[in-house]
């Protein structure tokens, strides 16, 4: 039973350790990308400030919005901070009695914070949060297969598609990378784009209510509620950073609970969020918002490759 | 072992309407048509106890009644008195409307109760010679009765009938000549009896096979004639659809299927004489023909009684695919099959002269609402109409299930094929037309009158045989089915 | 007097199917033989007898549980908004008797007539509104495809009594054992089509958008969440059961064909609910998506069942089919209870004209949500269970196919699409009907539905939550479908090896590879997270909330501002633009200058392309050949005469010869 | 009378039957048609008569003798009633081209003795060419039928194919039995009878030939 409860509380321990890290990743980012357009930009702790502030903040409600409104914020952070427990970040969640960190609940956590945003956002009755909601989800089922392709692809050389065992595994072949891999991780890294709401898909900076996917749908919310949702987001954009670290880049991963083990796991996690991080700096930096409707075809792509990969893997 | 009831049984009806001739009072004629339907019924029942018990009888050497006759008695029987007891209230409808002319009622009624006669001599005859003769006594009476109405319609249609089931029936008459003849040839000349039934199927074996054939194949013709087989039908939907509905519902369950009975006579012969193959494949030919000949006509039909008389093609067909599919399995199909549509028939032939008295129009497009307006004979038309299509808790289901499977065993895939395709193509077309008519809300045309008790009455009867074949068949009956099996299968 | 008379056949039939639940669950958890019942001998030619072994005591637990909530349901759904009750309740009863006999029919003549009787009593329903000819169409349509349907069963099962001499199941079975290959295909494939035609399988599933929304809505719960299951029983019969290669796999083309047409039903089946405003319709055409989804499920099992792959995979694939087909029943007829309290308050289906519910009627819009959270396979509910499992068949089930096992991924990754797209779907359905403002007066006066509807309601919401959390449990009631139609151990010996809390999928014993999660433990994660967010949000002091209209751009809002439904699928349709050949007419009414719009209506549609390309052809054909025939019969008896002449010389001429 | 100068007889008189199918067949008259079938009914009796005398059955007398009574006498005498009181045109139209019909009576003659050729010992049984005339005459009275409009033609086709039947019905070895025979002449006359009465109804009351009502079609 001991077991348990300390295997329980090392997840608990993960989630705290994502929910703090994720406004610094997302701070990091906007620095970096002030610095490519040579300007000196907010400081890498200005989304804590705002937090803060929000949570200082009163709630200003639409007045035709009925309990669901109240009770999203709270489901969306909740179901993303447990995704956030599920990923493989210093050490394989799944270890103990417990199995957590199976990849299809991981997405479908992910999703089903999405749902309970797009219902958010029809509840207020506008048309910014129906359309945000529209193309959020419209967005959403297009990743989807093509996430689903490129965990398979992985999944298929370790036979499960439980994280924790998949980098244990991983880990001994020690970076013998494979095509498949390699297309495997392209398709990821176009799909992080699409999931996390960057440029070619969706604006994160933007308030025009034409163009923004993901900003759409918090247009009504406010104080508290606010806080939660962008909290979420950012805890969301670590835990697939975290996700694509686990499936191709799998090193570093504590194996006992040495406070040397943690140290050098924390380390090397910190670096590849690094890397990652200023991938997505570079995407932002270098590439317009594709109009709508080309999406598909930018998400078609990242399919395709998911498809190579499985198959080079399978035939 | 001689039993006096199958001369009497005939003669009973054919009194009654010399009789008729003479009473003028409509209520004094209706109450005499039902008490001699029902004599006739009981008649009937009498003769298929002492068949059950003493095995085949006859009587004045030309009447014999064997497990074969008692199934097409007991029909005839039975809708005699259903037709009879919805004319009652038919009758005041009709007559209230000035469809039919108070001064020409006995005539109605007498030329009813010849038509009952005849068939019942059909049925009860050994004698071939005096199962032709009552044939075209049938046609005779039958004739004047779909001309009954007088009108420009039904007179084109009693011509039609009585032209081209003559020349069906006349060529029946040269099939049993041809039979006699070669049954007179295999006893050397010698007289004895040699045109009844019973002697001739006894040497049949002993027959030569090449007149046998040139003579079942006038009789398949002719008779088939009579009995609405494809492509010689084409008078049954004009006939069908002119007569009164008492009328067409006698044709269509009873008179169709007498054609039948001689069909399967000289059927029985010809098994023995030229060997399974022959008639059995003849039958099975005409039966495919009338399946795939009716479907395009019920799907495309306007005409509510000449979509019953096309679908009654249809049926006929499945008897005779029954019969050709052969072995006891096929036959016994076959058999059943011509109870449970004669019943059915008759049931919707009635719900739809109902209807058609109500709206003044046979068009079914114009015929909307049935449910709402007369829900008691709409719920009957629905059920009627999925029983002929051949859905389950009715009866039709288990003979069309039993006629399958014998087609089945008999590795006659094809024609199985075929035969499931056009009845799913039939089911279709006959609920387009009838939910057309059942649903929808009826016009202002349509007389909203209190339904009739009488016919009502008839319905129920019939609907109430209908469900119960479709559930269970008791073993009296199985045991009758299965004489007649015998008999027929040869 | 009537109401009585309805609240007591209701209730009637209420009680007698928790009775079969309980019996069903006794015998699923028990370990009593099959029980064999002889009827007495209606007809000569058949002995009729009755048998339940593990599969029909699963198939009666799923029927019982949804008829228990349709007949809770029921009396006050048919008080407000009923045509002839008494005819409803007599034809609810029987459709509900012949859906159980079906499933524990001994022989081939009680399945036909029971299922034939199932049909007809489910047709009466679907027409009960007499007045209204959309239905009679509806009914139609749907009478015909069943009728071809059971025509083609009607063939299967008669070649194989033919070659069994006995029209009951042990005979069929032997006879089946006999049979060559080829045969033995041919028999499945028209076993296919005729139960495929009644589950709703993509190429034959025109009728079922038709038909389901016109009965009254505990009816159309009770054909989409229990009909559809039943129909998916007779493939599973005959697949695993009665056509079984004694010893041997199943052919391999059977479970390609069922997994391919699995994965097309599931695809199309949810993009044409997209495109749907009709709340009935909507869930009808899922219903056509979660048959596949159980299909891909079924096709999996035939494929590594019988030896072909590791038995543990096989026992997984077929767990997850039946537990699907359970959690489908569960909250499909969940969902059709909501909509029809939905209609009975607003007497509107379209959800264009609805908005702004969940204010009016709380209850319904929380149970509605749960069931749309639940079909959309999300995690806490029992939706994502099955659908987690039958993802674990296929992945870890592709390793095991070689080549083909690519085809298995394309699969998975198509099952993927559909949760997502159902996801959707069901954002949009719950969204514009439940959320937003009321866009209609309906709308705007709706009253919460009385308690017993909203009864109904919560004992299947009660069990998709049970199924959800707790699938540990739901396992021992598949062990013995699962045993009896794989053999070898049942499903909760391959799935909840590691105690009931944990699902695992495949062993990792057996060098299979094997992944676990355990639900529950997920599900209690969620609900500790979600405690401390709600404290973390009113942490600081109790926040001052004020109420504003909603933001748009400084207008006063109106509920001509909120997104419509068809608003909503926009974007899809021109993604799948290729599928849907969508159709629109945009007419404009302009004032003085061409700038000035004073009116503007627009016209879309989408069209269902199995429909337009399959049945209108084959329709028009029909009807054009019927037409060009009797064109030829002139009336007259010339004519006659000449067919009769023509006839017999033909006749003599090919017959006379020796 | 010996058996061989019977069969001969019945030879001749299946000739001369058959002459008289041809001249109802080429009859453009009405009463040419209606003498015609007279004609034949007289050679019928004939024939029974010549069988009566060959066989030694008396019954065949009595038929022989009701033949020429009812067929020859009464039917005419009811076609000319009904002619009379109907006063149409008395020609004959026909709706094939005149030489189909012959060609297609030719190709019945062919057929109907190739069918004779084909069967074995049992053509003893019915002396002489009895079976192919009876098959000719009742093929080419259903042909007049079919290619003639008229209501009254179809119905001296009618009698001309039942006088077929009845050739080969005599000469079947002792011929039929005899109430059978007067059953079916009983019925033939009701027929005819029952016929007329529709022509005439259907005259009085549309005034058009009852052979050219087509409504009921489809």
């Amino acid at each position: 039973m001991d077991a348990i409860i300390a295997q329980v509380s090392r997840t608990l321990a993960q989630a705290v350790l994502l929910v703090a890290a994720g406004p610094l990743v997302t701070g990091i980012v906007q620095k970096g990308k002030a610095r490519l357009q040579c300007r000196a930009g907010a400081s890498v702790w200005q989304p804590y400030r705002d937090l803060l502030k929000l949570l200082r903040k009163g709630t200003v409600q639409s007045d035709t919005a009925s309990p669901f409104f109240r009770a999203v914020p709270v489901l969306v952070l909740a179901a993303t901070v447990t995704a956030a427990a599920l990923v493989p970040v210093l050490w394989t969640p799944g270890g103990g009695d417990l199995p957590f960190g199976d990849a299809i609940l991981l997405v479908a956590l992910l999703a089903l914070a999405r749902f309970l945003l797009a219902v958010g956002a029809l509840d207020a009755g506008g048309a910014f949060g129906g359309m945000g909601a529209s193309r959020e989800m419209t967005v959403g089922l297009l990743v989807e297969p093509a996430l689903m392709l490129s965990v398979f692809s992985v999944a298929v050389t370790g036979g499960t598609t439980e994280l924790g065992l998949l980098a244990a595994r991983r880990e001994a072949l020690a970076l013998s990378w494979t095509a498949p891999d390699l297309l495997a991780l392209f398709a990821m890294l176009i799909l992080t784009l699409a999931e996390t709401g960057r440029i070619p898909v969706d604006n994160p900076d933007t308030h025009l209510e034409l163009t923004m996917l993901h900003e759409g749908m918090l247009l009504e919310h406010s104080g508290p509620g606010l806080a939660c949702i962008v909290l979420a987001t950012h805890v969301k954009q670590l835990v697939i950073l975290s996700l694509v670290a686990a499936l191709f880049l799998p090193l570093g991963l504590a194996q006992g609970w040495g406070a040397a083990g943690l140290g050098l796991a924390l380390g090397a996690f910190a670096l590849k969020v690094l890397a990652l991080s200023g991938f997505l700096v570079l995407v932002e930096s270098s590439y317009a918002k594709l109009r709508f409707f080309r999406v598909p075809q930018f998400l078609g792509l990242g399919f395709v490759c998911a498809f190579l990969a499985l198959a080079l893997r399978v035939l | 072992m001689t039993s006096h009831l199958l001369w009497i049984t005939p003669l009973v009806p054919f009194a009654a309407a010399l009789l008729m001739l003479l009473v003028r009072s409509r209520r004094a004629l209706a109450a005499m048509d039902v008490a001699i339907s029902l004599a006739v019924l009981a008649l009937t029942v009498a003769i298929a106890r002492q068949v059950q018990v003493h095995g085949a009888v006859s009587a004045l050497g030309v009447f014999r009644a064997d497990g074969l006759a008692v199934v097409f008695l007991l029909l005839v029987g039975l809708l005699s008195v259903a037709v009879s007891v919805a004319t009652v209230g038919w009758m005041r409808h009709e007559v209230g409307r000035g469809q039919m002319r108070e001064d020409r009622l006995h005539w109605y009624f007498a030329l009813v109760h010849a038509f009952v006669a005849t068939m019942l001599v059909t049925v009860l005859s050994d004698n071939l010679g005096i199962l032709w003769i009552a044939m075209e006594g049938t046609t005779i009476t039958s004739a004047l009765l779909v001309g009954f109405h007088g009108d420009k319609h039904g007179l084109e249609a009693a011509w039609k009938y009585i032209i081209v089931t003559t020349i069906g029936i006349s060529f029946g008459l040269f099939g049993t000549v041809l039979i006699y003849g070669a049954a007179a040839h295999a006893q050397g000349g010698v007289l004895t009896g040699a045109m009844n039934w019973s002697s001739i199927s006894a040497i049949a074996h002993r027959l030569d096979p090449g007149i046998i054939r040139i003579g079942f194949i006038f009789v398949i013709v002719g008779y088939g004639t009579k009995a609405g087989l494809a492509p010689v039908h084409m008078w049954l939907p004009d006939a069908h659809s002119q007569a009164p509905t008492p009328v067409s519902a006698l044709l269509s369950g009873a008179l169709i299927k007498c054609a039948l009975f001689a069909i399967i006579r000289f059927h029985s012969i010809a098994l023995q004489a030229c060997g399974p193959e022959f008639s059995s494949g003849l039958l099975l030919a005409f039966g495919l023909v009338s399946v795939v000949v009716a479907t395009p006509f019920i799907i495309v039909q306007h005409d509510l009684k000449r979509l019953l008389g096309y679908h009654s093609v249809e049926h006929v067909g499945i008897i005779a695919l029954g019969l050709g599919f052969g072995g006891p399995l096929g036959t016994y199909g076959a058999l059943l099959h011509v109870v449970n549509h004669g019943v059915t028939k008759a049931l919707v032939f009635l719900v739809a002269g109902d209807g058609i008295g109500r709206y003044g129009t046979r068009d079914m497009r114009r015929m909307k609402g049935f449910l709402g307006l007369a829900p008691i004979a709409g719920t009957l038309l629905l059920m009627g109409a999925f029983s002929l299509a051949g859905t389950p808790p009715f009866s039709i289901f288990v003979s069309e299930l039993i006629v399958v499977r014998a087609g089945i065993a008999g590795g006659r895939f094809v024609p199985v094929a075929i035969f499931l395709a056009m009845v799913v193509i039939i089911f279709a077309g006959l609920i387009h037309h009838v939910g057309q008519m059942a649903f929808g809300s009826a016009g202002e045309g349509a007389e909203r009158g209190r339904e009739a008790l009488t016919p009502l009455l008839a319905m129920f009867l019939l609907a109430a045989v209908m469900v119960l074949l479709g559930l269970w068949i008791p073993v009296r009956l199985d045991e009758v089915l299965s004489a007649a099996t015998g008999v027929a299968g040869g | 007097m009537r109401r009585v008379a309805v609240w007591v056949g209701h209730l009637s039939i209420g009680v007698a199917a928790v009775l079969v639940a309980i019996f069903a669950l006794g015998f699923l958890t028990g370990s009593a033989p099959a029980a064999h019942l002889d009827l007495p001998r209606l007809f000569p030619f058949a002995a009729m007898s009755l048998s339940v072994d593990g599969l029909s005591a699963f198939f009666l637990l799923v029927i019982s549980l949804v008829t228990a909530a349709a007949a809770m349901y029921a009396p006050s759904y048919l008080g407000a908004h009923a045509h002839a009750p008494g005819v409803q309740t007599l034809a609810l009863a029987a459709f509900v008797v012949c859906m159980a006999l079906v499933c524990c029919a001994g022989d081939l003549v009680t399945f036909l007539l029971a299922w034939e009787c199932m049909t007809l009593s489910s047709w009466v329903l679907v027409v009960s509104d007499t007045r209204n000819e959309e239905n009679a169409r509806a009914g139609l349509l749907y009478m015909v495809v069943a009728h071809a349907g059971t025509a083609a069963l009607l063939v299967s099962f008669l070649v194989l009594a033919e070659r069994g001499g006995g029209l009951d199941f042990p005979a069929l079975r032997a006879a089946a054992a006999g049979l060559d290959p080829s045969t033995r295909t041919a028999v499945f494939l028209l076993a296919l089509a005729g139960f495929g035609a009644k589950a709703g399988v993509v190429p034959l599933h025109v009728w079922l958008p038709k038909a389901h929304p016109a009965a009254p809505s505990h009816a159309s719960a009770l054909m989409s969440g229990v009909m559809l299951k039943v129909a998916l029983y007779g493939i599973f019969r005959f697949a695993f059961d009665l056509l079984a290669v004694p010893g041997g796999p199943l052919p391999a083309s059977w479970g390609w064909t069922v997994l391919l047409l699995g994965t097309a039903s599931a695809v199309i089946g949810v993009l044409l609910a997209l495109q749907q405003h009709d709340l009935k319709r909507l869930l009808a055409f899922h219903s056509v998506e979660n048959v596949g989804i159980i299909l891909i499920g079924a096709g999996v099992a035939m494929l590594l069942g019988g030896g072909r792959g590791p038995a543990a995979l096989a026992t997984l694939a077929l767990a997850a089919a039946l537990l699907h087909t359970l959690n489908h029943a569960a909250f499909k007829g969940l969902l059709f209870l909501g909509a029809g309290s939905v209609l009975a308050r607003t007497g509107v289906r379209n959800m264009e004209e609805l908005g702004g519910l969940a204010r009016r009627m709380p209850w319904t819009a929380w149970l509605f949500f749960l069931g749309a959270v639940a079909i959309s396979a999300l995690p806490p509910l029992n939706g994502f269970v099955s659908e987690w499992m039958t993802f674990q068949a296929l992945i870890l089930g592709a390793t095991r196919l070689g080549a083909s096992g690519l085809l298995a991924g394309v699969a998975a990754s198509m099952l993927a699409l559909t949760g997502g797209l159902a996801a959707a779907c069901f954002a949009k359905a719950f969204g514009v009907t439940f959320l937003g403002r009321p866009r209609t007066a309906h709308a705007e006066h709706a009253t919460e539905s009385p308690a017993p509807m909203i009864a109904g309601m919560l004992l299947l919401a009660v069990a998709c939550v049970a199924l959800g959390l707790l699938p540990g449990w739901a396992m021992r009631l598949l062990d013995r479908p699962t045993a009896e139609l794989l053999g070898g151990a049942g499903a909760s010996a391959a799935v909840t090896a590691r105690g009931p809390m944990i699902l695992a999928a495949g062993d990792a014993t057996a060098g299979v590879g094997a992944t676990a999660i355990s639900v529950t433990a997920v599900a209690a994660l969620f609900a500790l997270l979600a405690a401390l967010a709600w404290a973390l949000r009113g942490w600081p002091r109790r926040a001052p909330r004020r109420l504003a209209p909603t933001w748009t751009c400084g207008m006063t809002p109106s509920a001509r501002f909120d997104y419509t439904g068809t608003g909503f699928a926009k974007p899809l349709r021109l993604i799948f633009a290729a599928l849907y050949r969508p159709r629109r007419e945009i007419l404009k009414e302009t004032g003085p200058s061409p700038y000035v719009i004073r009116r503007l209506s627009y016209q879309g549609e989408v069209v269902d392309l199995a429909e337009t390309v399959l049945y209108a052809r084959v329709k028009h054909w029909i009807a054009s050949a019927a037409h060009e025939i009797r064109s030829y019969s002139t009336g007259r008896i010339h004519g006659y005469i000449a067919f009769v002449l023509v006839t017999l010389v033909v006749c003599l001429l090919l017959f006379a010869r020796a | 009378m010996s058996v061989e100068l019977a069969t001969r007889l019945i030879d001749i008189l299946g000739g001369l039957l058959l002459f008289t199918m041809l001249l109802i067949l080429a009859a453009g008259q009405l009463f040419r048609a209606i003498y015609a079938v007279a004609a034949q009914a007289v050679f019928l009796g004939i024939a029974g008569a010549v069988l009566a005398a060959a066989t030694g059955n008396v019954d065949l007398w009595i038929i022989a003798g009701i033949t020429i009574v009812a067929k020859a006498v009464l039917l005419p005498w009811l076609l000319m009633v009904v002619v009379n009181r109907v006063h149409i045109s008395r020609e004959i139209e026909s709706v094939m081209p005149a030489s189909l019909t012959l060609i297609l009576a030719a190709g019945i003659v062919v057929l109907a003795f190739h069918l004779n050729a084909s069967l074995g010992p049992v053509r003893q049984a019915i002396t002489g060419n009895a079976l192919p005339v009876g098959v000719t005459l009742i093929l080419i009275g259903v042909l007049v039928m079919a290619s003639r409009r008229k209501a009254l033609v179809q119905m001296v086709g009618l009698f001309a194919s039942e006088n077929g039947i009845f050739f080969t019905a005599m000469a079947v070895s002792q011929g039929m039995p005899l109430i059978i025979e007067i059953g079916v002449i009983l019925d033939v006359v009701l027929g005819a009878l029952v016929m007329g009465i529709l022509v005439l109804r259907v005259r009085s009351s549309v005034d058009t030939d009852i052979a050219d009502l087509e409504d009921l079609r489809g």
